[in-house]
């Protein structure tokens, strides 16, 4: 089969995960309650709002993670042909590779894979 | 350079701690021997409960339906909890005298933290404690018991 | 230090404190207002050195209460308790000890919480278990439970 | 012998010569997608009796063993639970996120499912960049955590899905870096053609001991991906309560959960595809004898063993370690598996450029 | 009016932690403030099953008042029923028969063994690892059927009287004590294997929750809290009572007053325990279990202290007697009390995921702070 399975795919998803709350919407015995709709803390209730701005010490690695991705990117058709393009190939991943790591060693420096 | 030996014993070090972590577990996956869990209500004849085990109050009667509580409420005033209540009676003895006698044991099991005291207060022996442990029931009324059995006397000689 | 030496030194910061050696350890007996200065001397003069606050609770008398402060210390191995005596029932005050012996703060919201001595400059004196409504302090002899399990 | 693979061949031609050819791609559709669910399904029910079971042998205990046979029928009957309980939707959630969450996670595994060669021939999609888009998709699910953490309007979920974030993303590096060395060894993305590589062994023989490490970043990056223990942050049960998915109950909670599991399945096999020659028999140099007696053996039978072995490992892991902290997490990613990745891939090109692999 | 909506300043988060939370052993409520992953604040809200212990004792003879400290600590039960069993006798001038002494150390130190078992896979279990709360309950099982054979009971055992304790010794207690103590000592390295050495496990708890001894003394601290920081605070040796002068064992002391340490105290005192049990076995005197004593006991005007180490440390029992059969005022002084005023202090500049640790090793029984 093609690409037209990943639609199969997709509608067995949505029709997996639709059947199933449905089902239980149908099955399910409910009730009202207001303290069912208060978010869950403990039993205690919430103090303040959830969607405030707060510090993500996850931040800057996040902004790592996309240098290093796109340079996965890159790294993909590379590693395809790499066997047949021979050594050439090699000797420039290595100056490629040695160029990032020198900015992951700047980043390590500069303190970004501290936590804060 | 000691910062790569460094770097690479810590490697050494930390992977080898977690497979021998993982070596024990990987022993009891292994080893069902080792289980420890019974399959309890299925094994409820096999129970070997210590006679010490302190489950419930309960008092003793002999076959012919006697037993040795006098009513003297001793247990009542050692309990810490309110657990026992007695209610009196006044018997007529054959002499016709009046004579203080138990009429209704009352125990609230829900209440008891079986602490032994009542036994060990009661100066007749007339209570001890049961091993029997499984309690529970839907309603909290039916925790409150009656220890004496219906028609039961006082044995002879118990004073 | 024996119990003599230690009640010449306190009798210095105290002069009205009276002594009792009939139990474990020597008791001092003083009044509420005399506390502080004498706390201070207790923990930082060098030959008591009372570091360690084990115990802090207070009892109702009745016609007065009093908070109990037993103390030892971790150097010399030396113990006392202070007796605080507070005369007026209704309003009981006492200096507190938050900054000496940080363990205080909490042993200080639990005696305000069940005897209602307040605690005079204590950072954050509220209620610790009873809820901030509650009315009266339980641990006070005339104090009434409405719900009395054993009377049931 | 009768295999998976012919039986679908057969079935193919069957249906072409009985219906016209757009009724039989429809019907096709159809078997396959009952397929999938059903195996979805399964893979659920299989998979969270066999933690169970796992978790109690080494917790000196028994697991479940009183509904059906040996209590094999345990998870059917939590399923049942789950369908007939109220789903809670909080009040102060962004109800179209909260409730879309369950819907991404759940496609993101089922994209994953096409290009895993199951048995010999038998795929849903042979795709030739399979390795990419195994890599591309599998980055989506990270969405869905964070859409389901952030939309629930509760604290510890919205927590648990930026720790989430902030580990996937992270763990992505490596396990990508180590994908790539099966990658170069063969020199195509095909999952087919990785397998047909190793017809004459496992590349976790052939490739050395850097081939060796990748597995074992690999498996240590897979872990961290799929939220499993000891890299659980995002559910850390005893920091955040249920982390990401606190505020989701009934159905929707379980199709988390069914997700999650499916992407262990998905990454093992993965796993095993690459590393461990997918459903290609253990063959050994030139014994001819022994290989022949190993091609007896069904090819999906030595898929499914390899990939639950592999599922059998990361329980294993599970049920033994304690949970990193968030810090560390990222500590033994950054200063640990990717430089050595890095470098390991490197060692990986010269063993392939040297043709020192058998 | 930012303190009221719950956000103090730009970034900071408050989030409850408890009653209902898988992390607290027990319906502890914490207000954690937070910046990002980091804690700024920790309040413990308490009171939850606050029973009010000392006033229910106010009302309770000197017989009765003894069991009800079994429910505030309940891992050291009979620990804390020693120390109440021990200011009856203080006050009524017993002297204990030297049988009933010994089994009360050995019963003390197999609680002491059964309730830092429980610790060490709570402990375990707060860092994430599940499986070694398990395996700590196969060899707290063996201490609580010996409980059971011959207290009576597995966990409130119940079993302190004043002037002895309430039964002799099941005649099955020494074998199987024996026992216990041969099999435990083979499994300790597999406690190690499984938790200790792990590098998880010890990142996690090295550097994290650090107090100086400074700190745990003024915090009150005590037990294995404050052992942990070089505060030699044992009670057994600092006041030793029924007779734990004579024995020969050596208190387990860290200096590094972090979680690690703490965990390093409580795993040495299990091998104290051990050697304790060792010690006394085999030499059980003959004699009386229980002085005698008249069935109401009072006790004269004045006030008594007495403190026994239990598990979590230096518990105190404070009576003060008008001279009745029930106590005037009655102040139980509990470990954990104190150790939970040094939380804010331990935590503050933490993760969230230290937090649990932090709660774990300073092993926090509930019941025992809300009295």
């Amino acid at each position: 089969m093609g690409a037209g399975s990943l639609i199969v795919l997709i509608i067995c998803g949505i029709a997996f995960a639709g059947g199933g709350i449905f089902l239980s919407q149908v099955l399910a015995k409910t009730s009202t309650n207001p303290q069912k709709g208060e978010a869950y803390e403990c039993g205690v209730p919430t103090r303040g709002r959830s969607w405030i701005q707060f510090n993500v010490g996850y931040y800057l690695f996040a902004i790592l993670f996309l240098i290093f991705d796109v340079e996965l990117v890159f790294l993909y058709p590379w590693a395809v042909v790499v066997k047949d393009a021979g050594w050439m190939a090699f000797a420039e991943i290595v100056v490629f590779l040695f160029i990032l790591f020198l900015g992951f060693l700047y980043a390590h420096k500069k303190g970004a894979l501290k936590w804060m | 350079m000691s910062f790569l030996t460094n770097y690479f014993s810590t490697i050494y070090t930390s992977v080898r701690s977690l497979l021998k972590g993982m070596w024990k577990t990987g022993y009891y996956f292994t080893h069902h021997k080792e289980i420890i869990t019974q399959n309890y209500p299925e094994n409820r004849d096999s129970l070997n409960l210590p006679e010490r085990f302190r489950g419930e109050v309960v008092m003793t009667h002999n076959e012919e339906n006697e037993h040795r509580c006098t009513g003297c409420t001793a247990c009542e005033l050692a309990c810490p909890n309110g657990t026992i209540k007695i209610v009196t009676k006044f018997d007529i003895t054959p002499e016709g005298k009046k004579k203080k006698a138990l009429d209704t044991f009352v125990y609230h099991l829900e209440l008891c933290t079986m602490c032994n005291l009542c036994v060990e207060a009661c100066p007749t022996g007339a209570i001890k404690m049961d091993q029997a442990f499984e309690h529970s029931v839907y309603d909290r009324r039916l925790l409150t018991k009656k220890l004496n059995r219906p028609d039961s006397k006082l044995m002879e000689g118990v004073e | 230090m024996t119990n003599e030496e230690i009640k010449a030194v306190i009798s210095e910061y105290s002069p009205e404190a009276t002594f009792d050696e009939t139990g474990t350890w020597l008791n001092v007996m003083i009044q509420a207002t005399d506390w502080l200065p004498l706390a201070e001397a207790l923990r930082n003069h060098s030959a008591l050195d009372f570091d360690y606050l084990f115990c802090l609770t207070g009892v109702d008398w009745k016609t007065h209460l009093s908070v109990v402060y037993h103390l030892t210390s971790k150097k010399y191995g030396h113990s006392l308790v202070v007796k605080a005596k507070l005369d007026d029932r209704n309003d009981p005050v006492i200096e507190t000890v938050c900054g000496i012996w940080r363990t205080a703060e909490f042993h200080e919201r639990e005696v305000y919480d069940l005897l209602g001595v307040r605690f005079r400059n204590h950072p954050d004196l509220r209620r610790l278990f009873l809820t901030d409504d509650w009315k009266g302090f339980p641990l006070r002899k005339d104090y009434e439970d409405p719900i009395n399990m054993i009377k049931l | 012998m009768l295999s998976i693979a012919e039986i679908a061949n057969s079935l193919q031609q069957w249906l072409m010569a009985t219906f016209s050819p757009g009724w039989a791609t429809l019907i096709e559709f159809v078997l396959v997608g009952t397929l999938v669910l059903s195996f979805f399904a399964f893979l659920g029910l299989v998979l969270v009796f066999m933690e169970r079971k796992v978790s109690a042998y080494m917790q000196l205990r028994v697991g479940p063993n009183r509904v059906g046979f040996r209590g094999t029928a345990q998870t059917l009957a939590d399923t049942i639970k789950l369908v007939v309980k109220e789903g809670l939707t909080p009040d102060g959630a962004d109800k179209f996120l909260f409730n879309f969450a369950p819907f991404l996670v759940l496609i993101t595994s089922m994209l994953l499912m096409a290009p895993i060669a199951f048995a010999k021939d038998f795929q849903i999609w042979d795709i030739n960049i399979g390795v990419l888009y195994i890599s591309a998709v599998s980055s989506i699910s990270v969405i869905g955590v964070l859409m389901a953490g952030w939309s629930s309007n509760n604290k510890y979920s919205l927590l648990g899905a930026m720790r989430s974030g902030a580990q996937i993303v992270s763990y992505e590096l490596s396990a990508g870096l180590a994908i790539m060395s099966v990658v170069i060894l063969v020199g195509s993305l095909s999952l087919n053609d990785i397998i047909a590589s190793q017809q004459n062994g496992w590349w976790i023989f052939k490739g050395h001991i850097p081939v060796i490490i990748s597995f074992v970043i690999y498996i240590i990056a897979v872990t961290a991906e799929t939220n499993r223990a000891p890299f659980d942050l995002a559910e850390a049960e005893s920091e955040l309560t249920a982390g990401f998915h606190t505020e989701y109950s009934g159905m929707k909670f379980a199709l988390f959960f069914l997700a999650e599991y499916v992407n262990i399945f998905i990454v093992c096999a993965i796993g095993a595809t690459l590393f461990l020659g997918g459903w290609m028999p253990l063959h050994i140099g030139s014994w001819e004898g022994f290989n022949h007696i190993m091609d007896f053996i069904p090819s999906s039978v030595w898929f499914m063993g390899k990939t639950f072995f592999l599922i059998f490992v990361i329980m294993w892991f599970r049920w033994t370690f304690p949970r990193l902290r968030i810090d560390q997490l990222l500590n033994l990613e950054w200063k640990y598996l990717l430089p050595i990745s890095l470098f390991n891939l490197l060692l990986v090109t010269f063993i392939a450029l040297m043709g020192w692999h058998f | 009016m930012l303190e009221e909506i719950g956000t103090t300043e730009q970034g900071d988060l408050v989030i409850n932690v408890g009653p209902q939370h898988p992390s607290t052993h027990g319906v502890l409520h914490l207000v954690i403030t937070l910046n990002g992953e980091t804690i700024k604040k920790v309040e413990p809200h308490l009171g939850y099953i606050h029973r009010s212990i000392e006033k229910m004792c106010e009302s309770l003879t000197y017989r009765q008042f003894i069991y009800s400290t079994s429910r505030m600590d309940y891992l050291s039960a009979h620990m804390n029923n020693h120390a109440c069993a021990m200011a009856v006798e203080q006050g009524l001038g017993l002297e204990i028969p030297a049988r009933a002494r010994v089994i009360r150390i050995l019963m003390s130190e197999l609680t002491r063994l059964a309730s830092h078992q429980l610790w060490w896979g709570a402990m375990a279990m707060d860092v994430g690892a599940i499986t070694p709360f398990f395996h700590a309950f196969r060899e707290r099982e063996m201490i609580n059927d010996i409980m059971e054979e011959t207290c009576g009971a597995r966990l409130t055992m119940n079993y302190m009287v004043p002037g002895g304790v309430m039964f002799d010794l099941h005649p099955n207690f020494q074998v199987k004590t024996k026992d216990f103590v041969r099999f435990f000592r083979s499994k300790f390295d597999e406690y190690d294997e499984l938790v200790t050495n792990n590098i998880i496990f010890q990142e996690r708890m090295k550097n994290v929750g650090r107090i100086s001894a400074e700190d745990a003394v003024s915090f009150g601290c005590s037990g294995p809290v404050a052992r942990a920081s070089g505060v030699s605070s044992d009670i057994r040796k600092l006041a030793p009572y029924e007779g734990y002068d004579q024995l020969n064992f050596t208190e387990a002391l860290e200096t590094a007053g972090d979680n690690y340490a703490r965990y390093l105290v409580r795993m040495q005192e299990m091998r104290t325990s051990l050697s304790i049990i060792d010690q006394l076995i085999d030499n059980i005197p003959e004699g009386d279990f229980q002085a005698k004593t008249k069935a109401v006991l009072k006790l004269p005007k004045g006030e008594y202290y007495s403190r026994v180490e239990t598990a979590r440390g230096d518990f105190g029992v404070y009576i003060v007697s008008e001279g009745g059969t029930t106590p005037y005022r009655i102040k139980f002084r509990s470990p954990g009390f104190s150790n939970l005023s040094a939380l804010d202090h331990i935590a503050r500049g933490c993760k969230i995921g230290d937090l649990v640790a932090i709660m774990g090793s300073l092993d926090l029984v509930i019941p025992d702070i809300d009295r």
